[in-house]
């Protein structure tokens, strides 16, 4: 159970393929523009890392070293490939909106490094759930950005949700005559803000590890000067 | 599968590497492809499909369905690439017809001299000379300034700039007037934007002019045949 | 369908055949890589890093089986030239591997030692010289001052001394910003 | 003839790879912190994905199209870069250890660079030709190498300044990023003058 | 006749404040209560002392001998009895102490018998080398060896330059030297020219010393010597830099690394002429020098003072004013502050300098580099300085190098334009000093890596011979067999071992080490020196050991 | 304890950039005179933002508050968004583009010295990429009335009487629209006396910047490098380009004269922080900045091309000064091995 936890907490947090590995940061920064879509490509991340790293760990005794990497392209290719025609077939407007990103997920790093580092070597159940746990990593970072950017850019959230679900409709979160920030939804804003989310990570983590070193250095002083001698 | 894994590398000859390795390569692509070839033939009809539906919204933007009862797609000419209504590839023009009178033709136009480049437009024009409506289908202007041309972007809901084309002909707005108010004509534009405005206002003239010139032609033509100028050869 | 797994059937094996060849032909020993990372090292060979010296930490940090951050006396500096060399980011020293001292030398007490050789073994760089039940004595030169040495010593006559500043070994300082906070 | 002129510059100007179409981002951020490696991926990008977009175009014109397998691009199109990468990288590997060590793991994740999928998938939705896909696909190689020459001087730069210390690294470095994606916004509108 | 002057970027023109102490002749100090005289003479070579506590020595007397390629010797500035010799405070910016010989003057001041020499009649060589055994170092400011200097180079030196130039505000002490001595600073150049061999000699000048351009071109004419000239050059800091004025004067310039020698000419200070002269025609050894007192003094002026001279007993010559809060060596652009007045005269003393909060107001705040360039356009070394800065500052020493680093001449230009008062010269000197450290911390670890890998290739063999041995012994003897996986064990043992245990250990392992008859071998590869020295300690031992044998406690 | 050099000139930062402040007062009493009081209005803003961000930011990072804040440099900064922004922007507009320009491109690069791109040219490019059309309203030559230009500032905006394109503005209009095409030769040509340039006022604005500029030279706080470098290659490549086609390519009158031309060339490309430091590095520099300038103004999609221009040379200025380091003393030369 721990080693499970300390995978989910790997893909949350502590090498989040972004924030801390830096990887799959294209999709990442051209899609986030709404959160709608951010979720939408996220979601599609997550289907494809989970499928790939469940394929590729239960098929790794057979992929011979030297032809790993073409091989575990393949696989991935093969199973975006097949996400790509379900959003073709079912989410039509959305299909249109991601472009290209959705052939793209086979070369976020983040999903072959993933394989490579991880489920060439692991079990199915770990190897399944670190698929889906970075991919919950990628898709927390990603709608967060999406949802920053859609609120700084036009003031609203959910818009273009009507592309999943006919009937609803995104919501105007700042005044109607909020001029909007374009620059938030143009690629240097997703820059500016992804930068940020970075630092806000590099303080949380500076934050803990000034609570851990006091722990460490202060407790045991504390506890020392107040147990009986 | 597993015999040939067992192989140590160093005394396997180069040839024999190869072959392994290729033989591996080809089980794993014939399977994965066998899936995908699969998972295409399940979705073809579906993405078939949307790909309709969206051309549908589309014309259905320009033109209420209630109006016709034929199949649109089923009523449609070829239109070679055509310099007047600034479409460099091959589009169509759909016919619409109401029990077998001709209704309206929905064709695609395009304006080059937008602030950012082309504009993509699609419009309907009655059968009576009048635009229906018009619509930008893409279009590259700038966002928060340019873009109210898009019925979508457009921050005035109760009358958005591109719908005061519905609904008027050249018997309403002269030739020459069909042009932006800056240019001395009746269209209104947006102050700070009016190269937006003027693009899209020239361009549905032009394309109107060029409509009611062959518009019988238009409807007489056979279905599903490619449109050429009148005069000249196939 | 068909054309699909022929066409792909093509490539593959065209693919897999020209991989295994090339894998084979254009196989490569060695790893340069660790000498360049041991050239960074200190070569205190104090195993402070949790290896039995900076070729054993340098081997593993190339195979990324430890951490950049591991080597107390190449101090900060000296991660910071890994993480240079191997394009990461720069980490602080890793408390638990020990903190960067003052470079210091291993004197022994010439009165005190009975010639046991004990420390003789335990020096990495042999800057121990004397042999059995004569006395011993450290040749201050070539001691990295990694005192593996204090500990085996039996009478405890081993003792690190900070080496001094004379005016051939002074270096200017970092020059101090003398801003304080106004107000 | 100016049109191919056309054909690379935008590609490496006005839509820049890295900063206007927003691909190739982790080599981007990974390999600029030092100018010479930020050199050796450039040059080793630029091979590679001018040898994916012929070959792309290949696969493409004469295998997929004339059997109505577009849906095969992706999969095709990514083991085609695939193997021209390993193929490069086994060669550097032997002839050239050095650039090897210097390029470290980047060199296999020219695979997951995704501009050297995204461009070949461009070229055929632009119906680019055959020179144009050269062309394009050499354009974008250079932009992106010349995003990572320029983003590597002023990281160099960088290294040196006293940002705060929450945003040293790639925070500073994404928000530097955006600038200069900002400065390309400059050229904007510079590819409608076909 | 006046040749063609060549310009030098960069440089700056502080205000000169050369009269206050220019217009008063060279006065000779006192003789001052006790003499200092530092064994290490310059950053290079360090004398060897000939002389004991208690010893009685003559003026002039040669107390220390040179040693190596650079040294030069050292003689007492007095007759007197050597009081010690001992670590003292000298004038170095760390105020670290150094070896010295202490004097204390018998007040006498009774020379030792002195000879001239000949060197008409005697070869280069030996000039040279009674040059260096009189003690003489350039009197410029960084105590070169002057015989060094003299020697002959790869192309022979065609033109020798007097540098008399003197650009550092405040000092006047090679102007009153060419004022008052003229023809004897040329009678030391013509030695010198006839030593090197070189065809003319360039007296360079800062157009600012009128009078002392006069002095020297009168004393010229009188020579009647062609090739001989007196040059006024433009009055701009560091004019006097030796290659900024070897550019001025002929336009060659000298790279970082090498010397006037490769490029065929070489300079020398008026003062070391001056003292060259001394030397030759007097056979009087190098034991005093002219120094200028001021600054905020009441009356500053130039004084003749022996070598070793503590700067405290020399200050009432020129009376310091009340509100003097440091004493500076040398000018105020490169001199060093004084930790302590303790610190005695040396031969590169050319300025003490008194400094008040008003003459030198404390700098203000440093602020950040703002990139003005204005440092670059002062810098006559034609440097980056603010690159250097920004490298030095964090610290990023190879591309500090990369621009160019070393050739740096400290001058301190850039950081008298700086709008940010940013102290760039500390952030060079800093950067050096590391870069230095790090060099020989370099050089230590591969020493280290290869002993190390000695070493593991030696315990690697020692294991095989061992197995070799102990096979041969199980074939001999079965029985044996059961002793053996003792021997293998690893011997170092815990810190928490107590010692009787490690004694025990020891003991095994003497057993063990006469068993297996494989003594650490770690002597092999060692220097002559090393050698020397493990003797020396063998001996040393030997002797403590007979000491010690009472209360080494019995372990067998 | 200090070290040598003891003696320091009298020379400080506050210095350099209150004589920078000092420099653009001619230009910007022409501007009041030409366009009214509003200007002030914007400057007094955008001062007051810039430094109370510079403190906050301060007052964060724990440095010395007062040493900084009286540096002048956020007033510079601060003084050249004012004057580069339209006069009768919206207040948030210029207070948004201060900020952004001193907190996140100033001091997230450690503040005074180590950004490497110009805070102000990033606030304007910001801006005019968010808010184009704000950016583009420049009031209309002889409109002075300031209770007007305080209502554009401060109140609603009713601007359609008091703005008109300036005139690089105008030509682009008219560029794109072949018809009108025919009518440049006119607009271009004819017109070109001193007085209508560059729109009634605006060269007299740009005169009075060159007027301080040419102090600034004087003063030794700029070198002649960079204005001689973009003015002179500016001037070559629009009179060739004019002389080539003067229907499609405006004249140098026009691109010396409006917009920011001589602002830029004085006080901009000369920005020492972010700009190229050697002499041939500074050549290179500025005469990119006029070349991309030129560019972006002919054929790009916004109007001015400065900012983008600066911002894109900006980028490459460590490149530049790496590649042209002046040989040092000594090294000119190659000879036996130095
Ligand atoms: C950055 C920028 C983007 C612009 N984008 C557009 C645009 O998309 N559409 C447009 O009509 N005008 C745009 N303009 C404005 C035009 O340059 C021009 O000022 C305007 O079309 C003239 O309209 P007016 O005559 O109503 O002032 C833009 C201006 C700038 C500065
Ligand atoms: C910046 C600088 C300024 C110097 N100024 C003088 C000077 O004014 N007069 C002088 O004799 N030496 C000066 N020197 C020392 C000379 O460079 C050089 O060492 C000296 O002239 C050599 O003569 P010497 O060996 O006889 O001392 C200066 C050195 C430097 C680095
Ligand atoms: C550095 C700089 C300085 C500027 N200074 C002025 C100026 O003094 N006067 C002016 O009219 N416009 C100035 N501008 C604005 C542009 O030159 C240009 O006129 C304006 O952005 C275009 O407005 P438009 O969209 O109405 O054409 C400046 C722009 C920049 C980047
Ligand atoms: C000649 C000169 C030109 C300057 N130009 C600019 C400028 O264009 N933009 C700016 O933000 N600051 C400018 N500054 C001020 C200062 O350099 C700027 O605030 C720094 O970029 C902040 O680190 C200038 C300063 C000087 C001395
Ligand atoms: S900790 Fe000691 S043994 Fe390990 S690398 Fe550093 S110096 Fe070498
Ligand atoms: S371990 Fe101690 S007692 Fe034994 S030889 Fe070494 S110094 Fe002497
Ligand atoms: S003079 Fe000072 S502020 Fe100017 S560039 Fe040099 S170091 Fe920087
Ligand atoms: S101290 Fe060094 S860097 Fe500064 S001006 Fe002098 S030579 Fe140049
Ligand atoms: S996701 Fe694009 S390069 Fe990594």
């Amino acid at each position: 159970m721990n080693a499970y936890k300390e995978i989910s907490w790997n893909g949350l947090w502590k090498q989040n393929s972004v924030l801390a590995q830096m990887l799959g940061l294209c999709p990442l920064l051209a899609i986030s523009t709404n959160l709608v879509n951010a979720v939408s490509l996220g979601l599609a991340t997550i289907l494809v890392m989970m499928l790939a790293n469940f394929a590729i760990s239960a098929l790794r005794a057979f992929i011979p070293y030297e032809i790993r990497i073409p091989v575990f392209i393949l696989i991935i290719a093969a199973l975006v490939t097949m996400v790509d025609l379900m959003f073709n077939a079912f989410l039509h407007d959305l299909y249109l909106v991601l472009g290209i990103f959705i052939p793209l997920i086979v070369t976020n790093c983040i999903v072959l490094a993933r394989v490579e580092a991880f489920a060439a070597k692991n079990g199915l159940r770990a190897s399944t759930l670190d698929g889906l746990m970075m991919g919950v990593g990628f898709i927390w970072v990603i709608a967060l950005l999406g949802a920053v950017r859609e609120i700084i850019g036009q003031g609203t959230l959910f818009s273009g949700i009507e592309m999943v679900f006919p009937t609803l409709s995104g919501i105007q979160l700042l005044p109607a005559d909020y001029p909007g920030f374009l620059i938030a939804m143009l690629p240097p804003g997703a820059f500016f803000i992804l930068g940020l989310l970075i630092a806000g990570r590099n303080w949380l983590e500076s934050r803990a590890n000034q609570r851990m070193r006091d722990k460490l250095f202060h407790d045991p002083g504390a506890s020392v000067s107040s147990s009986p001698a | 599968m597993s015999e040939p894994i067992e192989v140590a590398p160093r005394e396997s000859s180069v040839l024999r590497i190869s072959a392994r390795t290729a033989g591996i390569m080809l089980i794993f692509a014939l399977v994965f492809t066998a899936l995908m070839a699969g998972t295409y033939r399940a979705t073809a009809p579906y993405v078939a499909a949307s790909a309709l539906a969206e051309k549908l919204r589309l014309i259905g933007e320009v033109l209420p369905q209630e109006l016709y009862d034929n199949d649109l797609t089923a009523d449609a000419l070829i239109l070679p690439p055509q310099d007047m209504l600034g479409l460099d590839e091959e589009t169509r023009i759909w016919r619409a017809r109401k029990l077998g009178a001709p209704v309206a033709l929905v064709l695609e136009a395009a304006a080059a001299d937008g602030y950012s480049g082309r504009i993509g437009l699609i419009m309907a024009v009655g059968s009576d000379g009048k635009l229906i409506a018009l619509r930008v289908t893409s279009h590259k202007e700038t966002p928060g300034l340019g873009d109210y041309i898009n019925l979508k972007k457009d921050r005035n809901k109760t009358r958005p700039w591109i719908t005061q084309f519905n609904n008027l002909g050249f018997d309403t707005v002269a030739q020459k007037s069909w042009r932006v108010k800056k240019d001395g004509g009746h269209f209104d534009q947006m102050s700070g934007a009016t190269i937006s405005a003027r693009a899209v206002t020239n361009a549905s003239g032009r394309a109107l002019a060029w409509t009611l010139e062959r518009s019988d032609r238009l409807f007489t033509l056979p279905a599903n045949s490619r449109y050429t100028e009148e005069g000249k050869p196939q | 369908m068909l054309e699909a797994l022929l066409v792909m059937a093509f490539g593959a094996v065209l693919l897999g055949a020209a991989l295994g060849y090339a894998a084979v032909r254009f196989r490569v020993e060695g790893d340069p890589l660790v000498e360049k990372i041991d050239a960074i090292l200190p070569q205190t060979q104090c195993g402070q890093c949790g290896f039995p010296g900076c070729k054993p930490y340098a081997g593993a940090i190339a195979k990324g089986e430890a951490d950049i951050n591991q080597c107390p006396p190449g101090g900060d500096e000296g991660v910071r030239k890994l993480a240079d060399l191997l394009g990461r980011e720069f980490k602080p020293l890793s408390a638990e591997h020990g903190i960067e001292k003052p470079k210091s030398v291993a004197i022994i007490d010439e009165n005190a030692c009975i010639g046991c050789t004990l420390c003789i073994q335990a020096c990495p760089v042999d800057a121990i010289v004397g042999a059995a039940k004569q006395m011993h004595t450290v040749i201050a030169a070539q001691c990295t001052g990694c005192e593996l040495c204090v500990a085996p010593c039996p009478v405890d006559c081993i003792y690190m001394e900070p080496i001094k500043e004379t005016v051939d070994t002074w270096k200017w300082k970092y020059p101090v910003i003398e801003i304080k906070r106004a107000a | 003839m100016t049109s191919y002129l056309f054909v690379v510059l935008g590609a490496v100007l006005v839509n820049n790879v890295v900063f206007v179409r927003i691909l190739g981002l982790c080599p981007f951020m990974g390999v600029s912190k030092k100018l010479e490696t930020a050199m050796g991926m450039g040059a080793a990008t630029t091979f590679v994905l001018t040898m994916a977009c012929g070959a792309s175009f290949i696969i493409d014109r004469w295998l997929l199209m004339p059997n109505q397998l577009e849906y095969l691009r992706t999969l095709s199109f990514i083991v085609t870069i695939a193997a021209i990468v390993q193929l490069t990288e086994l060669v550097i590997q032997k002839t050239s250890p050095l650039l090897h060590q210097v390029l470290g793991i980047y060199l296999p994740l020219i695979t997951t660079n995704c501009a050297v999928l995204g461009i070949p998938l461009l070229n055929v939705s632009l119906r680019h030709n055959f020179l144009e896909s050269l062309l394009f696909g050499f354009g974008s190689a250079v932009g992106f190498t010349m995003a990572l020459i320029l983003f590597a001087g002023i990281r160099e730069r960088l290294e040196a300044a006293d940002v705060p210390i929450h945003f040293r690294g790639t925070a500073i470095a994404m928000i530097t990023a955006g600038l200069m994606s900002l400065a390309f916004m400059g050229f904007a509108g510079l590819d409608k003058y076909k | 006749m006046i040749s063609k002057l060549f310009n030098f970027k960069g440089g700056v023109k502080p205000a000169s404040h050369k009269d206050e102490s220019a217009n008063t002749p060279i006065v000779v100090a006192p003789l001052p209560s006790q003499l200092i005289i530092p064994l290490r003479q310059s950053a290079r070579a360090m004398a060897h002392c000939l002389v004991e506590p208690g010893q009685i020595v003559l003026k002039g007397e040669m107390i220390a001998a040179a040693e190596g390629p650079m040294g030069t010797a050292v003689h007492a500035p007095t007759s007197g009895t050597v009081r010690a010799i001992e670590p003292q405070p000298v004038p170095h910016p760390s105020g670290l102490p150094a070896p010295s010989i202490v004097i204390d003057p018998d007040g006498n001041d009774r020379w030792i018998e002195l000879k001239p020499f000949d060197y008409r009649s005697a070869t280069a060589e030996q000039t040279r080398n009674y040059l260096r055994d009189s003690g003489i170092v350039g009197l410029g400011g960084a105590g070169f060896p002057s015989h060094v200097k003299l020697g002959p180079g790869e192309k022979g030196i065609e033109t020798l330059i007097l540098n008399g130039a003197e650009c550092e505000p405040w000092i006047t002490c090679d102007d009153r030297l060419m004022r008052e001595r003229a023809d004897m600073i040329l009678a030391g150049a013509l030695i010198m020219r006839h030593v090197t061999g070189a065809r003319r000699i360039l007296v360079g000048i800062e157009d600012n010393k009128p009078q002392a351009v006069a002095s020297m071109r009168a004393a010229a004419e009188k020579l009647a010597e062609p090739e001989v000239e007196v040059v006024p050059v433009p009055t701009r800091y560091p004019a006097g830099g030796e290659k900024q004025l070897i550019r001025v004067l002929t336009g060659i310039e000298i790279p970082y690394g090498k010397l006037g020698t490769h490029y065929g000419v070489q300079c020398f200070n008026v003062g070391s002429a001056h003292a060259v002269y001394r030397a030759i025609t007097h056979g009087e050894p190098l034991i005093s020098r002219v120094l200028t007192l001021s600054g905020n003094m009441a009356k500053p002026g130039n004084f003749e003072v022996r070598i070793g001279t503590p700067i405290g007993e020399l200050l009432a010559l020129a009376e310091p004013r009340a509100d003097t809060d440091r004493y500076l060596m040398g000018g105020p652009m490169m001199g060093v502050t004084l930790l302590s007045l303790d610190n005695p005269v040396v031969k590169g003393t050319n300025c003490i300098l008194a400094g008040s909060p008003a003459l030198f107001p404390p700098p203000p705040p440093e602020m950040p580099c703002i990139r003005c360039g204005a440092c670059a356009l002062a810098c006559p070394a034609e440097l980056q300085p603010f690159e250097l800065y920004w490298f030095s500052r964090a610290r990023i020493f190879g591309k500090a190098q990369e621009y160019k680093l070393f050739d740096c001449i400290e001058c301190g230009c850039c950081s008298y334009v700086c709008p940010s008062r940013i102290p760039l010269v500390d952030y060079f000197r800093f950067a050096k000093g590391e870069i230095w450290a790090r060099e020989k911390e370099k050089a230590a670890a591969d020493i280290a890596r290869e002993r190390y890998e000695f070493r593991l290739a030696r315990e690697e063999r020692e294991k095989l011979e061992k197995a070799a041995k102990l096979a041969a012994k199980t074939a001999a003897g079965r029985q044996k067999a059961a002793t053996a996986p003792t021997e293998t064990d690893n011997p170092v043992t815990s810190p928490e071992e107590d010692a009787k245990k490690a004694l025990i250990a020891a003991a095994l392992e003497r057993v063990r080490a006469q068993q297996v008859e494989t003594q650490p071998e770690n002597t092999a590869d060692l220097t002559p020196e090393q050698l020397a020295e493990i003797t020396a300690i063998e001996q040393r031992r030997a002797e403590i050991r007979e000491m010690a044998k009472p209360h080494l406690r019995q372990d067998d | 304890m200090t070290n040598s050099p003891y003696l320091l000139k009298p020379a400080s930062v506050q210095s350099v950039m209150l004589r920078v402040l000092l420099a653009l007062l001619p230009g910007i009493a022409a501007y009041v005179w030409f366009f009214g009081p509003a200007i002030l209005v914007q400057i007094a803003l955008t001062s007051v933002t810039a430094l109370a961000a510079e403190a906050l930011i301060l007052y964060l990072r724990k440095k010395p508050l007062k040493i900084f804040l009286t540096d002048g440099s956020a007033l510079v900064t601060a003084w050249l968004i004012a004057l580069t922004f339209p006069s009768i922007a919206p207040w948030w507009l210029t207070v948004l583009g201060t900020l952004l320009a001193i907190i996140v491109v100033k001091h997230l690069y450690g503040g005074l010295g180590q950004n490497p791109f110009n805070p102000a040219m990033v606030a304007f490019a910001l801006m005019i990429v968010a808010y184009p059309q704000l950016m583009s309203q420049w009031p209309a030559a002889g409109f002075t009335d300031f209770a007007a230009q305080w209502q554009a500032i401060f109140g609603a905006r009713q601007l359609d009487a008091i703005t008109m394109a300036t005139p690089l503005d105008a030509l682009r209009t008219v560029l794109r629209d072949p018809e009108q095409r025919r009518m440049i030769a006119g607009l271009l040509g004819s017109n070109a006396t001193f007085g209508n340039i560059g729109g009634r006022g605006w060269e007299w604005v740009a005169l009075g910047y060159l007027t301080g500029g040419l102090w600034l030279l004087q003063q030794r706080i700029i070198t002649w490098h960079m204005p001689v470098a973009f003015l002179a290659m500016l001037l070559a490549i629009s009179a060739t380009f004019g002389l080539y086609d003067p229907t499609r390519f405006a004249g140098p009158g026009l691109h010396l004269f409006t917009g920011g031309a001589m602002l830029a060339a004085f006080f901009i490309v000369t920005d020492p922080v972010s700009g190229a430091t050697t002499p041939k590095g500074k050549l290179i520099f500025a005469a990119g900045v006029a070349v991309l300038t030129w560019i972006i103004r002919s054929f790009g999609a916004y109007p001015d091309g400065i900012a983008f221009a600066v911002l894109l040379m900006n980028i490459a200025a460590p490149l530049i000064d790496r590649y042209t380091q002046p040989p040092v003393f000594g090294r000119k030369q190659k000879d036996g091995g130095a």
